[in-house]
């Protein structure tokens, strides 16, 4: 049935970095057959981290390799007959991808001086039985939570660089899917974290049934699934401008392929109107993988996207290039509108930064929207600068606690007495964090401040070059549409600093967030009403045990757990690296410029 | 003779008769002592679950199985098409689809040292 | 000059080092902090002293060099360098803010000896230093801005340094907000250069504004208006009429602040802007009227104010301004008046400071009494600032040889020149700064004999005792300063030859009174004026309380009603303004302004019930966006064809 | 049998999963709809596969399947936890995180 097979030639050096990421993942499975208990997780940790910073070395070296050779014989971007398409740009892309994952990885491995590390001992257990009792005092450990990382990382890599969109189907996958599993791994609140999970899941395999289906209907127009392809197998664009495409002369058919293959990739960044799973997954899941997903997904959603998007309308006729600018026109500023207006009414920390990362998203459509080379370079800027400030954001989400104060101490001294439990989310509990840990406290400030795009801080020169990249496009109304949304997005940031560094936690402030958090747990958001609901014969919790919840909440206080060292890492990285590229934004600039000569 | 579906047919022939023979045939001479066991619904050697939710749809745990299965079914849809063509693909195929089977493998080790597959 | 150009940002860097580790090292550094400040500024003197000489060893056409540091930003048509401008002008600055400086930290070491959050006071005057350093070294409006802003916030946040007291918080606030307005115009110049020139480099708009760019500039009238926003943001940051009042206030903040920033460098970053920018000025003649109308009336209207006040610290206050008056007049009229507004500007710094910090050592002595009428005789109690401040007084009543009258004699002399053959701008602006010079010797001679002079009018529980050896040091230095610089760098005009690679050469006019009897008539005006003032305050009594005086005595101890006027014109119409909106029609106010937060959060409110939670109306909604999307392209389809 | 028949019912197929998605509340028969919506595109492949005369429709047909058989395995794994959480495969019941 193949007539003539010729082996494809497979640059194993080329693919290196990929290899490592994927390799560290199935490693990390035998880690977990085989390796025992006691130094398992040890194993993992190191074996996650030693990937991911091999990897940057790979594509450091590839890097010169690709960049440096000014298309020298023998280095070439198009591997595996073409399955994989390693350009500086998707270097890039992989670069920021690798760099992210392994901050995020530290957030991961970070147990804090409460002990514990954010993941149910056994996942699999049901909420409030005994055996889940059982595994937490035998001190059971979700180490699958590193090879699934690495699995979602080398999705995100493969994501990004490949001209297939098959291929780009398969990474799609390859990343969502250890993202659901690990969304649903949470160690408190589990019942969030589950249908986190689930409704990441369905959603999730919902947009990507559309995605394929899109993939499907470019086939049947074009007879492959090659964007660009080569001279011997030419790909979409080529096919329809030759006009030797099967079906020639059913545009639509194409036109409707693409556009379900960008709700796909719209999907995955979070952009209005298929942004909604975006705030209760980001609520749900666990905050350090909530940080790893927020950055890295994004990363590679909107590379993907910038790179198909730029392909086809730069490749296609003209007029279909219009249609598919107005779609990303549309949806930039609707994702913005929703983004910071939604986001500014919310009172729970995880969800006001999952609207945030709603808003980035229109942000960087805005700059996508430009299409041209500029809008590559602003993405991948914006990017570096979005993502080390979200991953570094939520590193501090998993240093605020709660914690229960011992009767008698009701005073809610600073004792070190109690149970540290799960994150203090609600905002009222943040108020006057600025005095019990002021080094935290400024450094998500600053994170925030970046998101808000205020100079000296990354996100301005990031929402500088979105901004300037539309212009560059012709675009500057929607830029003026941006600069807008970003100025009613000061004033939700603005408030979380304002209540963090100069609202006192008065006591009657601490009685609100504890009726607050009554009023969430009666209808069964908190960790308490879990625990009331899997104790009260798995009813979904009534008005009876609200009440009894209520006695149980207002004995919590706030409270800023320690971190055991890596979370701390990453959160100065994170806030070292946001101050740098806000003042020195040059070097990665021009790194961003290099990434761009060869396009794409 | 020449005609290539012939043995196609009777393949079909024998496979036919087999399935419905044996069924008749155990209808047939087997022994028929009824107990509350034997007319429970068959449930792969599991106590049937008490109260089947949702009006007498199947317990959802069987979908646990049903996930294992999957794991080991899905390899033949990749080992079919390679043994369709295993010539022409040569070497290259042989090499790729062992490293398949190892990657195929791992997933399967896994499970069985976390006690996936201790049933009882 | 190359070789070394390389230290320029450490000028920079080790004051704001220092103000780093001061604030982030929090209580830790309580102990030595105050010495770390010191040690910074005293880096920061001498890495200008080094590149001083280096300048000076170059030829003099070599000596403006710009040393590009990095790309800020480059994005679209624009980039945004950031760089050094090292020339005379610029070392001038650096000299007297390091040298100065350090001076007076020196001496807060002492002054705020008993402060307990003396370790932030040196973290800001650090900071201070600073931005001082930022904004006359910026090679571009843009950092001359960061710079501008640095040092407006460090004065805010020195002035309101003992914020416990509410007037010095209220004083505070009301510089910012005064600066602020005259940020606008600076914003507003360099929005106006951006568009016409497409850069806000010096290296690029100053060329243009001078006409020597084929293909870049821009028409009189632009020039023009970029010169008034310019001037606007010059008056708000130097206390020049119309936006003066809040440097008396500012004396709220300790006193070494009052003799560093609100004297001797910060509120002189005006003349600065307006030297820096000579060539923008030169091209629009009608605005370089404007900045000598400007520095005319806030001379004689600081001097007028000085004579009234009885507050020690507010008069000084008062004379700064009309000291800054004299610069911008100079700077006002040209090249001829450059030179000798930044000389008149380095030699009012050494002096003026040199006063402050005597003001400091007698309300050291005094148990912080600011009241001159309750000084008198102190002389014999505090014998080396008496000297010293002997010595200032001297100086800035112009006595020949003192520093003050080869600068301030410079700049009488220059408004007497004619301008574009206009003999009545000549005579009216010669008499102002005359008038102003006598009206000086007047108020700072009354200053001196009424704390200095006559009888002892303080009560039995003060104590006056000379300070300690770290205070009277540096005002000894800076009187040396006052006594003998003006005299060193002005024998053989060789301060202006200095500063001419920026202002370029100018020949001097001849002006309408000849150089002789000028100076004549100057000493003979001063002098009388001064022994008017020594009759009234050394020889007869002085009553403790203020008589009620006449109609200008009155007027000028309410500073010439400027807070009344602006009430009048600012404050109350717009308070008029936001109340009446506010009764008026309160959904203008709640559609607009004050209620963007309340409308964001009404719609949020609703936006958000549709996340529902419910993942099938999720899912119902990314259909439903599927078909959306599907529904613009096809309009898009139908629009282009 | 015309060969645009094919075409169409993959499109209907898929829309049928859809409304499944959107319709039934029972996590597994709305994962079934996103499985029927896979398999109407792996019929889509074929048909144009064969209209193409091309073998790649089926290749990426078989991709398609062991995807959607890896979205079996973990979604079928949530759901069940969640099943044995709240006894309840309903995607109305779990509604905890909104607004």
């Amino acid at each position: 049935m193949i007539p003539d097979f010729t082996a494809p030639l497979i640059d194993w050096a080329a693919l290196a970095p990929l290899l490592v990421v994927l390799g560290a993942g199935v490693v990390g499975v035998l880690v977990e057959a085989f390796v025992p208990d006691a130094v398992r997780r040890a194993t993992q940790i190191t074996l996650a981290l030693a990937a991911l910073a091999a990897t940057v070395v790979l594509i450091v070296l590839r890097w010169g390799l690709i960049v440096g050779s000014d298309g020298a014989p023998g280095v070439s971007d198009v591997l595996v007959g073409g399955t994989v398409m390693v350009t500086p740009f998707a270097l890039a892309l992989q670069g920021t991808i690798v760099v992210l994952a392994f901050l995020g990885a530290l957030v991961v491995a970070d147990r804090t001086s409460s002990g514990q590390d954010a993941f149910a001992p056994t996942a699999a257990a049901v909420p409030g039985t005994s055996y889940e009792d059982l595994a937490r005092r035998a001190g059971l450990q979700q180490t699958e939570v590193y090879p699934l990382l690495m699995f979602a990382t080398g999705g995100m890599m493969l994501f990004v660089a490949t001209d297939d969109l098959l291929m780009m189907f398969v990474a799609l996958e390859v990343l969502s899917l250890p993202l659901y599993v690990l969304c649903a791994t949470a160690r408190r609140r589990r019942l969030l974290s589950q249908e986190a999970a689930a409704k990441y899941f369905l959603l999730g395999a919902f947009a990507s049934a559309l995605f394929i289906f899109g993939v499907a209907l470019i086939y049947g127009f074009a007879g492959t699934v090659r964007l660009i392809g080569d001279e011997d197998k030419p790909g979409v664009i080529r096919r329809v401008l030759s006009g030797d495409a099967p079906l020639d002369g059913m545009t639509v058919l194409v036109v409707a392929g693409i556009l379900l293959v960008l709700v796909g990739l719209l999907f995955k960044l979070g952009a209005v109107p298929f942004h909604a799973w975006t705030p209760d997954v980001y609520a749900g899941a666990p905050t350090p993988i909530t940080g790893f997903m927020a950055a890295c997904t994004k990363v590679a959603a909107v590379g993907a996207l910038v790179k198909v998007l730029y392909t086809l309308v730069v490749g296609l006729p003209p007029e279909v290039g219009e249609q598919l600018r107005t779609v990303v026109i549309v949806v930039a500023i609707l994702t913005m509108a929703l983004g910071t207006v939604v986001g500014a009414v919310q009172t729970d920390i995880k969800r006001l930064l999952a609207y945030s990362s709603i808003a980035h998203a229109g942000f960087l459509l805005v700059a996508v929207a430009g299409i041209n080379l500029e809008s590559l370079r602003a993405v991948l800027f914006y990017m570096v600068a979005y993502g080390v400030a979200t991953v570094g954001a939520f590193g501090v989400v998993t240093l605020v606690r709660e914690r229960t104060v011992v009767p008698g101490r009701a005073d809610g001294a600073d004792g070190e007495d109690g149970v540290v439990l799960g994150e203090a989310t609600h905002l009222s509990q943040w108020a006057g964090l600025g005095r019990r840990a002021p080094w935290l406290t400024a450094a998500f400030a600053l994170f925030l401040l970046s998101m808000a795009g205020i100079p000296l801080t990354a996100g301005f020169v990031a929402k500088f070059g979105a901004f300037g990249a539309a212009v560059a496009g012709d675009l500057w109304w929607l830029a003026v549409v941006g600069v807008l949304a970003s100025v009613v997005a000061v004033f939700f940031y603005v408030r979380v600093i304002v209540l963090m560094m100069f609202t006192p936690p008065a006591e009657e402030q601490l009685l609100a967030g504890a009726e607050a958090r009554a009023q969430e747990a009666a209808t069964g958001t908190g960790d308490e009403a879990e625990a009331a609901e899997a104790s009260s014969g798995a009813e979904p919790a009534g008005g009876g045990v609200a009440t009894e919840t209520r006695t149980e909440v207002a004995r919590t206080v706030v409270t800023v757990v320690g971190s055991r060292g890596p979370a701390a890492v990453a959160i100065a990285v994170c806030a070292v690296a946001t101050l740098v590229l806000g003042v020195f934004p040059g070097p990665v600039l021009e790194l961003a410029g290099e990434a761009i000569k060869f396009v794409p | 003779m020449t005609n290539p579906y012939v043995p196609v047919l009777v393949l079909m022939a024998v496979a036919a008769v087999l399935a419905l023979g044996g069924v008749a045939a155990s209808a047939v001479i087997g022994p028929k002592r009824y107990n509350r066991a034997k007319l429970d619904a068959y449930e792969c050697g599991i106590e049937p679950t008490p109260h089947a939710t949702g009006g007498g749809r199947l317990p959802i745990k069987y979908y646990l199985v049903a996930m294992t299965f999957i794991v080991f079914d899905i390899e033949v849809v990749f080992l079919y098409p390679w043994a369709v063509d295993f010539t022409t693909l040569a070497t290259f195929g042989l090499v790729a689809m062992l490293g398949f089977l190892a990657l195929i493998t791992v997933p399967f080790v896994y499970e069985w040292r976390r006690g996936g597959f201790d049933w009882v | 000059m190359e070789n070394v150009i390389g230290l320029a940002p450490w000028l920079v860097g080790f004051p704001l080092l220092g103000a780093a580790v001061l604030l982030l090292g929090g209580r830790a550094t309580d102990r030595w902090g105050h010495w770390l400040g010191v040690a910074a500024s005293t880096a920061a003197a001498v890495t200008g002293f080094v590149l001083l000489f280096a300048m000076i060893s170059t030829p003099a056409e070599e000596r403006v060099v710009d040393h590009h540091l990095w790309t800020w930003l480059s994005a679209g048509g624009l980039d945004v360098d950031l760089g050094v401008r090292l020339d005379p002008l610029s070392m001038t600055f650096v000299m007297l803010v390091t040298f100065v400086g350090t001076l007076i930290h020196v001496y807060s070491v002492a002054y705020m000896a008993h402060d307990p959050h003396r370790r932030r006071f040196f973290a800001y005057l650090n900071l201070f230093v600073a931005a001082m350093l930022t904004l006359v070294l910026a090679d571009s409006y843009l950092l001359l801005f960061v710079g501008w802003e640095g040092v407006g916030l460090a004065s805010y946040l020195l002035i309101g340094f003992w914020d416990h007291k509410r007037p010095n918080a209220v004083a505070a606030k009301k510089a910012f907000v005064m600066n602020r307005v005259g940020d606008m115009g600076l914003i507003a110049a360099m929005a106006l250069i951006f568009a016409n020139v497409g850069s806000v480099q010096f290296a690029d708009v100053l060329p243009a504004a001078a006409g020597e760019l084929s293909g870049v500039g821009a028409s009189t009238a632009t020039w023009t208006a970029v010169a008034l926003c310019l001037l606007l943001a010059a008056c708000g940051k130097s206390a020049q009429f119309p936006l003066q009042a809040w440097l008396g206030d500012a004396m709220a903040g300790p006193t070494p602040v009052s003799a560093l920033i609100h004297a001797a460098t910060m509120v002189t970053a005006g003349v600065y802007l307006m030297v820096r920018s000579a060539p923008i000025l030169e091209a629009a003649p009608t605005a370089q009227l404007v900045v000598v109308c400007v520095g005319a009336v806030t001379l004689i209207f600081g001097a007028v104010v000085g004579c009234a006040k009885d507050d020690i610290k507010k008069a000084l206050a008062a004379s700064t301004m009309s000291q800054i008056g004299y610069m911008m007049l100079a700077a006002g009229l040209g090249p001829v008046g450059y030179g000798f507004a930044i000389f008149h500007l380095l030699t009012h710094g050494f002096f003026k400071a040199g006063l402050f910090l005597g003001a400091g050592s007698v309300m050291h002595g005094m148990d912080d009494e600011v009241d001159m009428r309750r000084f008198g005789g102190l002389s014999r109690f505090l014998p080396v600032t008496w000297i010293t401040m002997g010595l200032g007084w001297l100086a800035i009543l112009g006595v020949f040889p003192f520093s003050g009258f080869w600068s301030k004699d410079g700049i009488i002399e220059t408004a007497f020149v004619p301008v574009d053959g206009q003999p009545w701008r000549a005579w009216l602006f010669g008499s102002v700064a005359l008038v102003g010079a006598a009206i000086t010797a007047f108020y700072m001679s009354r200053l001196f004999f009424m704390t200095f002079g006559g009888q002892r009018r303080w009560d039995d529980d003060h104590h006056p005792h000379e300070s300690p050896a770290l205070m009277t040091v540096p005002m000894i230095i800076l009187a040396i300063g006052s006594v003998a610089l003006g005299g060193l760098l002005a024998v053989g005009g060789t301060f202006t030859t200095w500063l001419e690679p920026v202002t370029g050469h100018a020949e001097h006019g001849e002006p309408v009174i000849p150089f002789w009897p000028l100076v004549i008539l100057t000493h003979v005006l001063v002098i009388g004026a001064a022994l008017l003032a020594f009759r009234q305050y050394a020889v007869s009594r002085v009553p403790v309380t203020a008589p009620r005086g006449s109609l200008l005595t009155r007027a000028a101890r309410r500073d010439l009603f400027q807070d009344a006027t602006n009430e009048t014109l600012v404050m109350l119409p717009g308070q008029v303004l936001t109340r009446s909106l506010v009764y008026g029609d309160k959904a203008v106010v709640d559609g607009g302004w004050l209620g963007l937060g309340a409308t964001v959060t009404q719609v949020g409110e609703k936006v958000r019930g549709m996340q529902n939670g419910y993942a099938r109306s999720y899912a119902a909604m990314i259909l439903t966006g599927v078909l959306v999307i599907a529904g613009v392209a096809g309009i898009a389809a139908a629009v282009s064809q | 049998m015309e060969i645009t028949n094919y075409a169409v019912l993959a499109c209907i197929l898929f829309a049928i999963g859809a409304t499944t998605v959107l319709l039934r509340r029972n996590a597994i028969v709305v994962f079934m709809g996103v499985e029927l919506m896979l398999n109407a595109t792996n019929l889509a492949f074929v048909t144009f596969a064969r209209v193409h005369g091309d073998v790649t429709g089926q290749v990426l047909a078989f991709f398609v399947m062991v995807v959607a058989a890896a979205e079996v395995v973990v979604g079928l794994a949530i759901i069940v936890t969640i099943f044995r959480t709240r006894r309840s495969a309903s995607v109305d019941d779990v509604n905890l995180l909104k607004g």
